[in-house]
């Protein structure tokens, strides 16, 4: 028997190695060929308390961290205890017994695995503990332990090869103990199909660092928090690489600040934070739309309101994205729906943002951010950066027959787009005071009705142009299929699979989710609106953000499934669901 | 970033704007525009070269009255923007102007942390003990007590000591000027711009809309020049002259070398920088 | 001929006492028994620059600033140049023919006015030009003198006996001169049919601070923003009176955690902003709808984005007060709909912030806070004021069946309608941890999905249940009519004019302005939306933010109106607006 | 507010919450947690009676652990929280607590004004030079090229200096305390609740987890008690010891008595207050 697909699940005390046994064997995997997506749990404590690790290894690329674990590492009887439940009937519990004690109606395939006692009474090397259960498992689903050689070589190499050496043995002491007391090993075995080896292996926060990076992005500021610091700490260390700089603020308000700061002299500019730190940022968002600078706002969402969650997952932050703000305040909102995708749709989030010199706002949240996974490297030869449109010294924006009017420049010249060429300190005869306030075309602060009424249709006049250039929606199923799923963001996922799964059991469904939530693309969403019969939105939120915003613009019925537990959708859980759904419309 | 080579030194007029400025008659800010305009004369920058950073309120109108490139920002941060403006253009003079109340009130926290990170830029606070814009309101450099028409109970808390703040943390340039005595105030902005690092130079410079008490006689009456023996490098004596209340001593209390917030971003640079898709190749190598 | 309605606009140079002439008149008016209702626009300079001031005169009740002026004071050129096309063609232009050269096509009756003269020549008194122009108008309107006579004794008894005698002479001066050179000025004659002479004159943010203190208020935190300061000063004269107190915080992060401290420790307190210092308190906002502290923050709305036009109106702010927030954030925004409507709807959001322990947005605007209008005096008795329920310590909550659990206090015990008894430090037994994270029913952080899901659904719960005891909508019009206008607030008083005229001319109109916007009432707008054929809903913004939140949850075609200059609807201009609307779906 | 009179002194225990503290072992907040219980017990107050009010942070979660009531509001907010509950329970003791970031970075602006408005509180910084909760970010405190796991390329600028902070802008109780000597702590802390006025009471409270620098040992031998013949109400030798950093003195620097935000808002009410009906009724009257 082989398998495509496999939880593992390494769980334990944090701080004890939890990660690092999860990276290691998550890196051996990718090399081995197969696909992996990583989901983690940090624990509410600061330390200590509760953790795992999870990886999905599979031949196919997956897109969902998987409902139920086929593998339980359990370091301790609290992480057997916490995730027993989760563990598939027929799954394989691994285990140290002088540490956890199953309970005596599991149907677990049960494996006692003696760690702490190989790794302190046979190896002598007790903090090798996490090799030798790298080793166990790498055997059960029949990694080549070529790839895991290699990685404990590169790890160790800098400690000398005494060191290397000792977790070499390490590795073995698990692979031999597997080999030894676990006979029906092969039901596990998992055989790569396609070779993902090629693959690179990110999470979201630094698949959103790269992308900054490649869009040209040469300023970021940021403040700590949960889980966007990643991203700074990314950029702090990769940015100055290209002559840029990325550094850590007083506080988001700083942040924001700076990075406008940033934009207004010239550069591409971006900060990172999450639910809090985001609505620390509104008023200068505002400030942004209405001097009409170009930057990029990342916010990774957690469960909230206010402090909430830090480290639980949640779709929350929509409203916020597409309404916050006082006055009437544009901007756009693009949503990555896969880790890939948070790369790509940065580098969209800053084209989008010189192009319409407009704060765009990128939504990812702690599924996204948080998970490592195996994507195909970005060909960047294909990335297609936008730039600045900046006005000519010589009467011309660059490509533009606008700019500098009667021999003036004016910065917020009225054009068919809304767009005005921009200029930087430096340049010449382009001079001009950004502001907050109300302004004509020269920049100078006015409060008549004319300039107010022409001046917001410019600023909106640029939304409704890049409504029509956003990125193309992720679209997934049967196209022909009456019963659509509309959705966004990491939620893709679990709607992705949930369509596999649906298609084989004979049911036909399609999917939309949009990468531009605000402004809509109308485009795109219209026909799929009005081509289908029952329209369903799930979403990892309360009220159903996205559901009502697609009401407001396309009123009609939606059935709407919404969770808000601080935990993505389950696949099987959405099935069902939908099942039922549809079942009232047949 | 200019290649223009000015031979001719520029005029007081060639840094004003096309817009007159909209304060009230006899408002101390005035004094203080004029003085930007000799001290960038003084500089002889090319106005294209220089960036005007400001908040919200009366004073932070400023950058629209002249001819230089600037950022009427929101109350309260324009520490933060001009710090952006900075590590990205690290060769251009910036100026930051506004009131107390941006400064002191709602922006204190980032004055900080511009001061504690030595930003080289020059911020000239125009300090009226009121908020000006908003009609009267007592700032929080209002002695307690201070009745105005929209405070008519008095300001209920003492008064910040700015000079005291900005040297406690660790302000490398720490000065007062007056609205009325342009010249010296031109000449502390000169050197406030030419220092390496934070020049911060609390500046009274009346309302006389909204304050009738710290009018121009008023300070005229309370400051007295620094003695022209004082020695700016002395921290302790510059802590005892900030912390006289009579009288109020004008000039430069303080100047001292520090590596600025500019040196930093230029030392984390790598001595060759690539481009952004090698580095990201790069990137993406380790993490296959 | 006699009239009853009259629009008298002063216009002049800021800081000429253009004001001090507008309030005297207003409050002999009202003396007179005029219902009055001002309108005025500050300048966009600091000092100086063009000012005006115009008071609406009627013996009906107005409702609102009236889109023509009927009698212009000109003190000086441009005060004629700038308000000349506002005025009736056959409108009285009153100006100092030393100050004011009129145009030579100019069709209004004019009537040259030597004010300086009068004042300087005359009177030797300088100064007195104001109240020389008051008796002008006064008695261009056929105002009973007496009611100016006293109002002068009142104002200046204080600078003594001779003072005042000067100004009753200057006023006597104005009186004679249009005495003898205006002859047809019974046209301008305004006869009150009911009586106003009990009614108050209040402005928006007075009626405001009165709501406030009348709901039991006991503290205010603010910090200094147009229009919304008058509220802040207000508040920090009178409030003590009451043993409250009210002040000016450091800035509105401070003004807003002030005000959750005070309530926390047991107070009904208050800020008051407008649009940038509000997306300043998003943050805390969140806090405390998670944290369940009662609290109210008036949005006196302006034009925006960003600092925008400090001094102008719109209804911009609607999306930021329902939607701001991270995460699934509940709050109730109340909008009042008129200058008395202000008083009420602060208690109301008093009553609901106690009641349901959650924060409330009250949106009033540059319209509703600056201007006077009389207004009947409320009747305090049938004020009703909600208090907290709190936690008793002998195992009840007050009138409530829980509170206590086995002993225990827990401050977020799960309720039917989701409210759980708070206590007041001190109060034995009382203690509990307010926080920003998720909490279980006695207050501690927990991040388990059945804590987040059911404490979402209790947080949320409040506010449905609030919906149903919103304040009733403001109702105008023929409730058989066939065409509804769906509206809020200030835009409530054009509409209210629109459907009188309209009437008159035989259209039928019928308006509802829900009062509560978040959550919307649905036994209010759900019958209403059903029974109309057309439905418009104006409103002063660009992106029609009421419509999109009546449309995502009322899925039909509205018919949007919107304008967005920095000025409230004309009442002209909208009904023949809706007449074309109108005619396409005849 | 309770009529509850107490006989017998409460032990450190009756402080004590249902929850066990969720920080690290070898945290120095448990110390800091300790000399809080035993400074409460000093003063023998009723749990139900004290309010202790944090930001955000791992130090700022200690009110979970106490009995008290508690208000742990968001990162850096806990300054105007403390101010609201005193402007309506100025009878009622409040502690905040809370960490460096949160005091010095994002809420400094706001501790600036508590100090200056002398609020009538005791604040105790546990100062730990990193962010503990979101995983070892260097904080305001930290040295320049301080180097954590999130911030290997060390700290960029100089770090604040909390106690010439305080001073400069008025503090009228400045202390520094240590987590390992939580008797000498536990008194720093008694007597700043015992004072009438803002009491900062910066606290050495390392974080094993992510500042392998600044650990227990580091902080004995870089501290020392201030002298014992220190005379606390000397303003400027309060600045001198205050800007020494070698060694770190403990101890109390500098104590004051000035008028403070409890006094204003009670003088700020007339002598008989009236029910909130007959000011409305009596302001309806000037209006008509
Ligand atoms: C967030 C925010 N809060 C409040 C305001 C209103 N506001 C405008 S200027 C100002 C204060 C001005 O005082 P100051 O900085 O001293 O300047 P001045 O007018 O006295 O020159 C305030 C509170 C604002 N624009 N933004
Ligand atoms: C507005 C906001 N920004 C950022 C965060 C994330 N955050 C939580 S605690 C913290 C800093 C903690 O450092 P410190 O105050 O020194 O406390 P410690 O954990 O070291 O005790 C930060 C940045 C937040 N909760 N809210
Ligand atoms: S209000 Fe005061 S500060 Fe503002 S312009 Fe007038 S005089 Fe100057
Ligand atoms: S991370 Fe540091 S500060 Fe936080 S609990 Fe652990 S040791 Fe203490
Ligand atoms: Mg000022
Ligand atoms: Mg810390």
């Amino acid at each position: 028997m082989t398998r495509n697909d496999l939880v593992i699940r390494v769980a334990g005390e944090a701080g004890e190695g939890i990660v690092s046994t999860g990276q290691l064997l998550t890196q051996a995997a990718l090399r081995g060929g197969f696909h992996v997506l990583t989901y983690s749990q940090p624990p509410s404590e600061i330390k200590g308390g509760h953790a795992f690790y999870q990886i999905r290894l599979s031949a196919d690329r997956s897109y969902s961290k998987g409902d139920s674990v086929d593998i339980l590492l359990a370091f301790n009887q609290e992480a057997y205890d916490r995730n027993a439940a989760e563990t598939k009937d027929d799954g394989l519990l691994v285990y140290d017994p002088s540490e956890v004690t199953p309970s005596a109606d599991s149907h677990f395939v049960q494996v006692e695995f003696p760690l702490n006692d190989i790794a302190k009474n046979q190896l002598k090397f007790p903090i090798a503990k996490n090799v030798v259960a790298v080793g166990a498992l790498a055997e059960l689903f029949d990694l080549p332990t070529k790839h895991l050689d290699s990685l404990i070589e590169e790890r160790w190499l800098r400690k000398g090869e005494a060191v290397v050496q000792k977790n070499l043995d390490a590795l073995r002491a698990g692979i031999d103990y597997v080999i030894e007391h676990v006979p029906q090993r092969d039901r596990f075995a998992l055989y790569p199909e396609k070779s993902h080896a090629g693959e690179i292996v990110v999470s979201g926060s630094e698949a959103i660092g790269l992308g900054a990076i490649a869009a040209g992005c040469s300023f970021m500021a940021g403040y700590p928090i949960t889980p966007a610091s990643d991203i700074k700490e990314f950029l702090e260390i990769h940015l100055p690489k290209t002559g840029g700089h990325a550094l850590q603020a007083e506080d988001e308000l700083a942040a924001i600040g700076m990075v406008l700061g940033a934009s207004y002299a010239g550069s591409k500019a971006m900060t990172a934070t999450s639910g809090p730190g985001f609505s620390l940022m509104i008023e200068m968002l505002g400030l942004a739309a209405m001097a009409e600078l170009p930057c990029v706002i990342v916010d990774a969402q957690r469960a909230g309101p206010s402090t909430g969650m830090p480290t639980r997952h949640e779709q929350g932050d929509l409203y916020q994205a597409a309404f916050a703000g006082h006055g009437e305040c544009p901007r756009i909102v693009l949503a990555p729906t896969s880790v890939r995708d948070c790369f790509y749709q940065t580098v969209n989030a800053f084209n989008l943002a010189e192009k319409y010199q407009t704060p765009v706002v990128l939504l990812g949240d702690t599924l996204l951010n948080v998970r490592s996974e195996s994507v195909p490297r970005p060909i960047l030869n294909e990335v297609k950066v936008v730039d600045r449109l900046l006005f000519s010294e010589n009467g011309n924006g660059v490509g533009n027959e606008v700019g500098r009017m009667n021999g003036e420049y004016n910065r917020y010249v009225l054009t068919e787009n809304g767009v005005s060429p921009m200029s930087i300190p430096g340049q010449e005869g382009g001079q001009y005071i950004a502001t907050g306030l109300e302004h004509n075309e020269e920049g100078l602060h006015r409060y008549d009705e004319a300039t107010h009424t022409i001046m917001t249709q410019k600023r909106f006049r640029k939304l409704e142009r890049a409504a029509h250039e956003a990125p193309e929606g992720d679209r997934f199923g049967d196209p022909e299929a009456e019963i659509g799923i509309l959705t966004w963001g990491s939620t893709v996922g679990s709607v992705i699979e949930v369509i596999r799964q649906a298609e084989q059991e004979g049911l036909k469904l399609d999917m939309l989710a949009p990468r531009m939530l605000m402004p809509l693309p109308d485009h795109e969403i219209r026909p799929f609106v009005e081509s289908k019969r029952v329209i369903i939105i799930p979403e990892v939120n309360y009220v159903g953000q996205f559901a009502n915003m697609i009401t407001s613009q396309y009123p009609r019925d939606y059935v709407r499934i919404n969770i808000f537990g601080g935990m993505p959708f389950r696949v099987d859980w959405l099935l069902e669901k939908i099942r039922e759904e549809v079942a009232q419309y047949v | 970033m200019s290649s223009v080579v000015t031979v001719e030194k520029r005029k007081v007029n060639d840094y004003k704007g096309d817009e007159r400025p909209t304060w009230c008659p006899g408002c101390g800010d005035f004094g203080v525009l004029n003085a930007v305009f000799k001290a960038l004369s003084d500089h002889n920058f090319d106005p294209k070269n220089v960036i005007i950073v400001s908040g919200i309120g009366c004073s932070s109108r400023l950058p629209f009255f002249t001819d230089a490139y600037g950022f009427h920002t929101v109350h309260g941060r324009a520490m933060p923007v001009a710090a952006g403006i900075r590590a990205v253009q690290p060769d251009m003079p910036v100026l930051a102007m506004g009131g107390d109340g941006d400064a002191f009130a709602i922006g204190v926290g980032h004055l900080i942390h511009a001061i504690r990170r030595n930003l080289n830029i020059c911020y000239v606070v125009m300090d009226n003990a009121v908020y000006g814009l908003t009609k009267g309101q007592t700032s929080p450099t209002a002695e307690r007590g201070l009745a105005t028409k929209a405070t008519p109970q008095g300001a209920s808390d003492p008064a910040v000591n700015p000079l005291l703040l900005a040297l406690a943390t660790g302000c490398t340039f720490v000065a007062r000027g007056f609205s009325s005595k342009p010249k010296e105030l031109a000449d502390l902005i000169a050197r406030g711009i030419a220092h390496e690092g934070f020049a911060f130079i609390d500046t009274y410079s009346p309302c006389p809309t909204f304050n009738t008490v710290n009018t121009f006689k008023y300070y005229r009456d309370a400051t007295d020049d620094l003695p022209a023996d004082f020695d700016p490098t002395d921290f302790n004596a510059a802590l005892q002259y900030a912390a006289s209340e009579d009288p109020l001593y004008l000039g430069l209390y303080y100047q001292a070398e520090q590596p600025t917030f500019e040196d930093h971003i230029r030392n984390n640079k790598p001595e060759v920088t690539n481009s952004a898709m090698t580095v990201v190749e790069d990137l993406f190598d380790q993490m296959s």
